[in-house]
């Protein structure tokens, strides 16, 4: 099997972000079926659809650089590098797990991998990204930082907050709206007055709008501005014209909440990220690359659910960080 | 007699006094489709004057009920998260609530805060797992927490028909609660008046929200060797002292079981002014969840963290050996 | 005396606009002596230099238009016709003040006259205006709502979001944002990347600067942005530039901040509303304007410094619209 | 010896920190002209890139230095007015609170919050007034009320070393403190270790912040009918239970002297604590702010709400005579 892993690419590669997006896609198929079986608990928000965003976006950054996800963040979390076989096990509550099982979906985080996790709360992350990117300034270097966020997000007061600070200092970030149309039901245009990109360019920030099924022109924008931040050009707004192709959250599977018409679903599912990537590759390299998808999703699934759970005796480790120990709440 | 469950008592107080009183409108995110299912049908039922879907602006949204409040209109916001009542404190805390007093009694901020799905929703973590009643207790915003259909009809009409803000928080783990009940037996229930389920003589037990199931159970089981009475104040604040002092004065002795973090919790203040006020014969126990509690995502990580059946016995267990 | 308040002047004349900055001007003189004195406690953000902004945009508005006002708010609340009087009664924390002695300078409010009161915290108003908006709207009628806030709120998050919320829905409300340069020491570019109009645009919201040392310029702006809004036409915003005379709060009167040269306060003060409307009048209705609102500032003092202090024992009054008592804290 | 004030005592724990240690850095609003005069001199010192200005936007730049604390940063935000963490309550609730568990480890977010003049100012009114320290506790996040100007740089020294979260309240009663000390006898102060700042033998009174000073005069002025021991916990969270035992076991009664709300105060957290724990030999008393309290403009009635003295008094009087 170690054949099938042996030939690297470099990420941004038409092969290398096919791999990423294939791996995404996958990824999230299988951590769908685990909800329906139980194994994973408290459901998840799928990627599907939306994957050439954080395939292109991560594929512009280095190791170093740093990410803050969203509730619909595994997309981000494995495109930024996370091992899946962890990245599973973390959402299957194991101790294996990215966090230790204590994060989930919506907290998977690899500090070590510059991935700050993804975040429960929409539009949270934007501040947090600009505080990063900050810290990375005075530490010399050229070092950048992304703030991953969906449409709803531009309607949270403390993002756009962050847009004025970050235009203000000239913070090295990169704000990536990924537009799927809704913000759960609600359409962006029930949401948004104006528009995504002339709140960028209110702030002075330059923003553009791309199309966020093509993990190519997502790279090409991503790029353009990585190299500006690094350069000390200060932040970009990049958006991101997607559609989600799964639920908001896997509860919907089994709700019955209808808001989005079967045809437009249907069209919207009609530009698939991993089909207009596989398409770029020769059919020998989308096949070793699937063969090797698929290897990588089965070793990560037998990893993750063969992995123990975390013993409760430990379920306040970690609330402190100086190791302080809370007062327990039975009634000792 | 249909069978009425909690999450339809609170869609059926919504939408009685959506009918009741045209000042009446409800907003929040995803409303209108309810994705939280409390507003299922009154969107098509009420249409789209009375029932607004927000964007996901928790701080102006919150705001503008009270700008509407001051204005003559009755708002219930829904709130999807405990925390994104975070978000708006400012809002609710310092805005709201102080309205009345700052300017003199010119204003009233007839608003309700409604949490469907508080405390842990089992495997949503850290971020969505708080019961944070307390804190508004603490600043004095009336919150209610029901444990029953029919208390969160009562109490969630109560909260609309109140000329102050109040927090309706509705537990995640009483939501799919059921009771035998008639439309008609339904009816505004008051703010500060809680109520004994289950008469004992040994030992209060004070309960609220969800855990007032778990406390019936606990007492259910040890009925053989020790009799419990179980006090539901229904509103955290105000709180029902009166009817806390009287069952006290029968059992001598007092529990506290409460999903807010011990430091500071519901449970901290019924014990402080039980010490203060009451005859105890012996020393008062808390069951709560640890103090500055954040709830890991693994399962038996999550239960760890909230206060259990075992614990509850072994409290009881402990007051009545003293 | 009669004879002196006799004559009525639409507030929207030349006279009328002349009587409210003279009016405000005046009373914050008078306030700040009182400060001084140690009649009034706590201190007041003086409104001295924006007088043209509160009165511009008051006179736009009919009696049962509603405003939100803020720290320095004495202006708006004289220039929506507060009774002078009690307004100063409740900023010595008199028992006939407009709050009953509850609220003092920031939270002055008087409901009978759509005065939804001084706030405290920055920004915080433009969403109440907007909830008032759309109460109004729902009443059938055109009334309006009308925030007014500094440079400094347009980085709060709540106020941008407020913003989007009052232009997705059309809501009849007016924004007037009050640029006297400074947040406290900290100046508009330091502070606001972008611009003040181009954030109100971002959100389609119709946004123009206009000259806010000019009592009739700003009406202007205003009559337009309110005829808009009673048709119907949404949101304005209008940016008055303006120039803060005094202090940002009266503790720098004592204490040694420095954060504007001497030259620019000097040149700042050079165009005074006071002076600039006064100019449009006649000697004659000049003067007997100024011997009016004498009087009338005269009158206000011996109302509030002869007036009763409220009782201690009804401290907590009020604290619940329903009436409801608060367990006391005292040992007892 | 110098006389050192408690604000200068904050000026100087900040500047040696900042000195110290690069990964200092402090921001908030006007901090470079010191307008709070916490930050006097400090950015002549140490430049821009150490002492930062922000705009109005509490949310963001909370959330900014949550991220360079991610990042290996030690940031001290200050904000000029108490109420300002309620804008801010998610982005330290719900974030930086949490980072450290929610990722099993990895993460820590040492941020300190400085708030110079929490509680009344005298004549700020409603939304400026409040002294809201047992709502961090509550949520579990590290918090520390100095009394003195020792225990003011010694707090604030230990917070801004903190791998935690740590809330730092200057009430504005004590801001004007003055003690006879040396610099060389200034250094950091544990959290969570509290300080017997009067030994005595009838009756524990517990007091922090500017309240100790007040504590204090009680005493002395009762001191020749009671021997009062004031117990000062210095942090509200962690708190000292360990101290707090070994004063009650001396004196077998207690008072606490709050300046929070009532309901699900600090000072219902000790007494509760101290029914479940300790001996008493008389049911403990709270003087607090009432439930709910929002500070009143008018002199009389701001003062009307606050713990006082005689309020103090009276509570000693009442757990002897019992
Ligand atoms: C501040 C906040 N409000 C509401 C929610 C509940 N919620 C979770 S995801 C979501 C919709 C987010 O929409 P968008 O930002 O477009 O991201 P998408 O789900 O489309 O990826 C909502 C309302 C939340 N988590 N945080
Ligand atoms: C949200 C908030 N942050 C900080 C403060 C403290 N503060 C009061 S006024 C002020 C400056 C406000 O500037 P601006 O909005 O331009 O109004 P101006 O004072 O210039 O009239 C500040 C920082 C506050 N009251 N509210
Ligand atoms: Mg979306
Ligand atoms: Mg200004």
């Amino acid at each position: 099997m170690a054949l099938l892993t042996a030939v690297a690419h470099a990420p941004g590669s038409d092969v290398g972000l096919y791999r990423t997006v294939r791996l995404i896609r996958r990824f999230e198929e299988r951590a769908v079926e685990l909800v329906r079986s139980g194994d994973i608990v408290g459901g998840i928000h799928p990627y599907t659809g939306q994957e050439a965003i954080a395939a292109g976006v991560c594929a512009a950054l280095r190791v170093d650089d740093v990410i803050t996800s969203t509730h619909r963040g595994h997309g981000h979390v494995l495109a930024k590098g996370a091992d899946p076989g962890r990245t599973l096990a973390e959402l299957a509550g194991r101790a294996t797990g990215l966090n230790r099982g204590r994060g989930g979906s919506m907290h998977a985080a690899d500090f070590a991998l510059g991935i700050l996790g993804a975040n429960a709360i929409v539009g949270a992350n934007g501040a947090i990204a600009a505080g990063a990117a900050w810290a990375a300034r005075q530490e010399g270097g050229d070092r950048v930082a992304v703030s991953f966020f969906g449409d709803g997000a531009v309607n949270q007061g403390v993002l756009l907050e962050a847009l004025n600070l970050a235009a203000l200092w000239r913070l090295p970030v990169l704000f990536v709206c990924e537009n799927n149309g809704y913000a759960t039901t609600l359409t962006v245009s029930d949401a948004v007055a104006g528009t995504i990109t002339g709140r960028g360019a209110a702030f002075g920030i330059p923003s553009a709008t791309v199309d966020g099924m093509d993990p190519r022109a997502v790279l090409d924008a991503a790029r353009e501005a990585v190299d500006r931040a690094r350069a000390g050009g200060g932040p970009s707004l990049v958006e991101c014209l997607t559609y989600r192709f799964d639920a908001h959250h896997t509860w919907e599977h089994k709700a019955r909440v209808r808001y989005r018409a079967d045809d437009e679903v249907r069209s919207g599912r009609e530009r698939d990220p991993v089909t207009i990537q596989g398409d770029r590759l020769s059919d020998e390299d989308r096949e070793r690359v699937d063969a090797e998808v698929e290897y990588t999703v089965d070793a990560a699934v037998a990893f993750a659910l063969g992995s123990p759970h975390p013993d409760p005796v430990g379920a306040l480790d970690h609330l402190y960080a100086t190791g302080m120990r809370a007062r327990p709440g039975g009634g000792g | 007699m249909p069978w009425l469950s909690y999450q339809k008592a609170l869609n059926r107080a919504l939408g009685d006094e959506l009918a009741r009183d045209p000042a009446v409108f409800v907003l929040g995110e995803d409303v209108r489709v309810a994705v939280s299912n409390v507003t299922a049908g009154l969107f098509k039922r009420f249409g789209p004057d009375r029932v607004l879907d927000t964007p996901l602006s928790e701080q102006a949204f919150t705001s503008f009920a009270t700008g509407a409040a001051l204005s003559g209109r009755r708002p219930v916001i829904e709130f999807q998260i405990p925390a994104l009542l975070y978000l708006a404190f400012e809002q609710i805390v310092n805005q709201a609530h102080k309205f009345s007093l700052m300017t003199g009694g010119q204003a009233r901020v007839p608003v309700t805060y409604l949490v469907p799905g508080s405390g842990s929703k089992t495997g949503w973590a850290g971020q969505h797992s708080d019961h944070p009643y307390a804190l508004f207790a603490h600043a004095g915003v009336k919150t209610a927490v029901p444990a029953t259909p029919e208390d969160a009809y009562g109490l969630l009409t109560s909260a609309i028909r109140d000329d102050d803000p109040v927090v309706v928080f509705a537990p995640a783990a009483a939501l799919g609660k059921r009771v035998d009940v008639d439309h008609e037996g339904l009816g505004p229930v008051p703010l500060g008046v809680g109520r004994v389920h289950r008469e004992g003589q040994d030992v209060t037990v004070v309960a609220i929200g969800h855990l007032v199931h778990d406390a019936l159970a606990v007492a259910e089981e040890l009925a053989d060797e020790v009799s419990v009475e179980v006090f539901d104040p229904r509103t955290v604040y105000p709180f029902d002292w009166d009817g806390l002092a009287a069952s006290v004065a029968r059992t001598g002795r007092l529990v506290v079981v409460d999903d807010s973090n011990r430091m500071c919790g519901l449970a901290a203040e019924v014990v402080a002014t039980a010490a203060e006020r009451f005859d105890l014969v012996s020393p008062p126990v808390r069951v709560t969840r640890p103090d500055g509690a954040v709830v890991p995502f693994a399962l038996a990580l999550d239960h760890a963290v909230q206060p259990d059946r075992a614990q509850l016995a072994a409290a009881i267990t402990k007051v009545l050996k003293q």
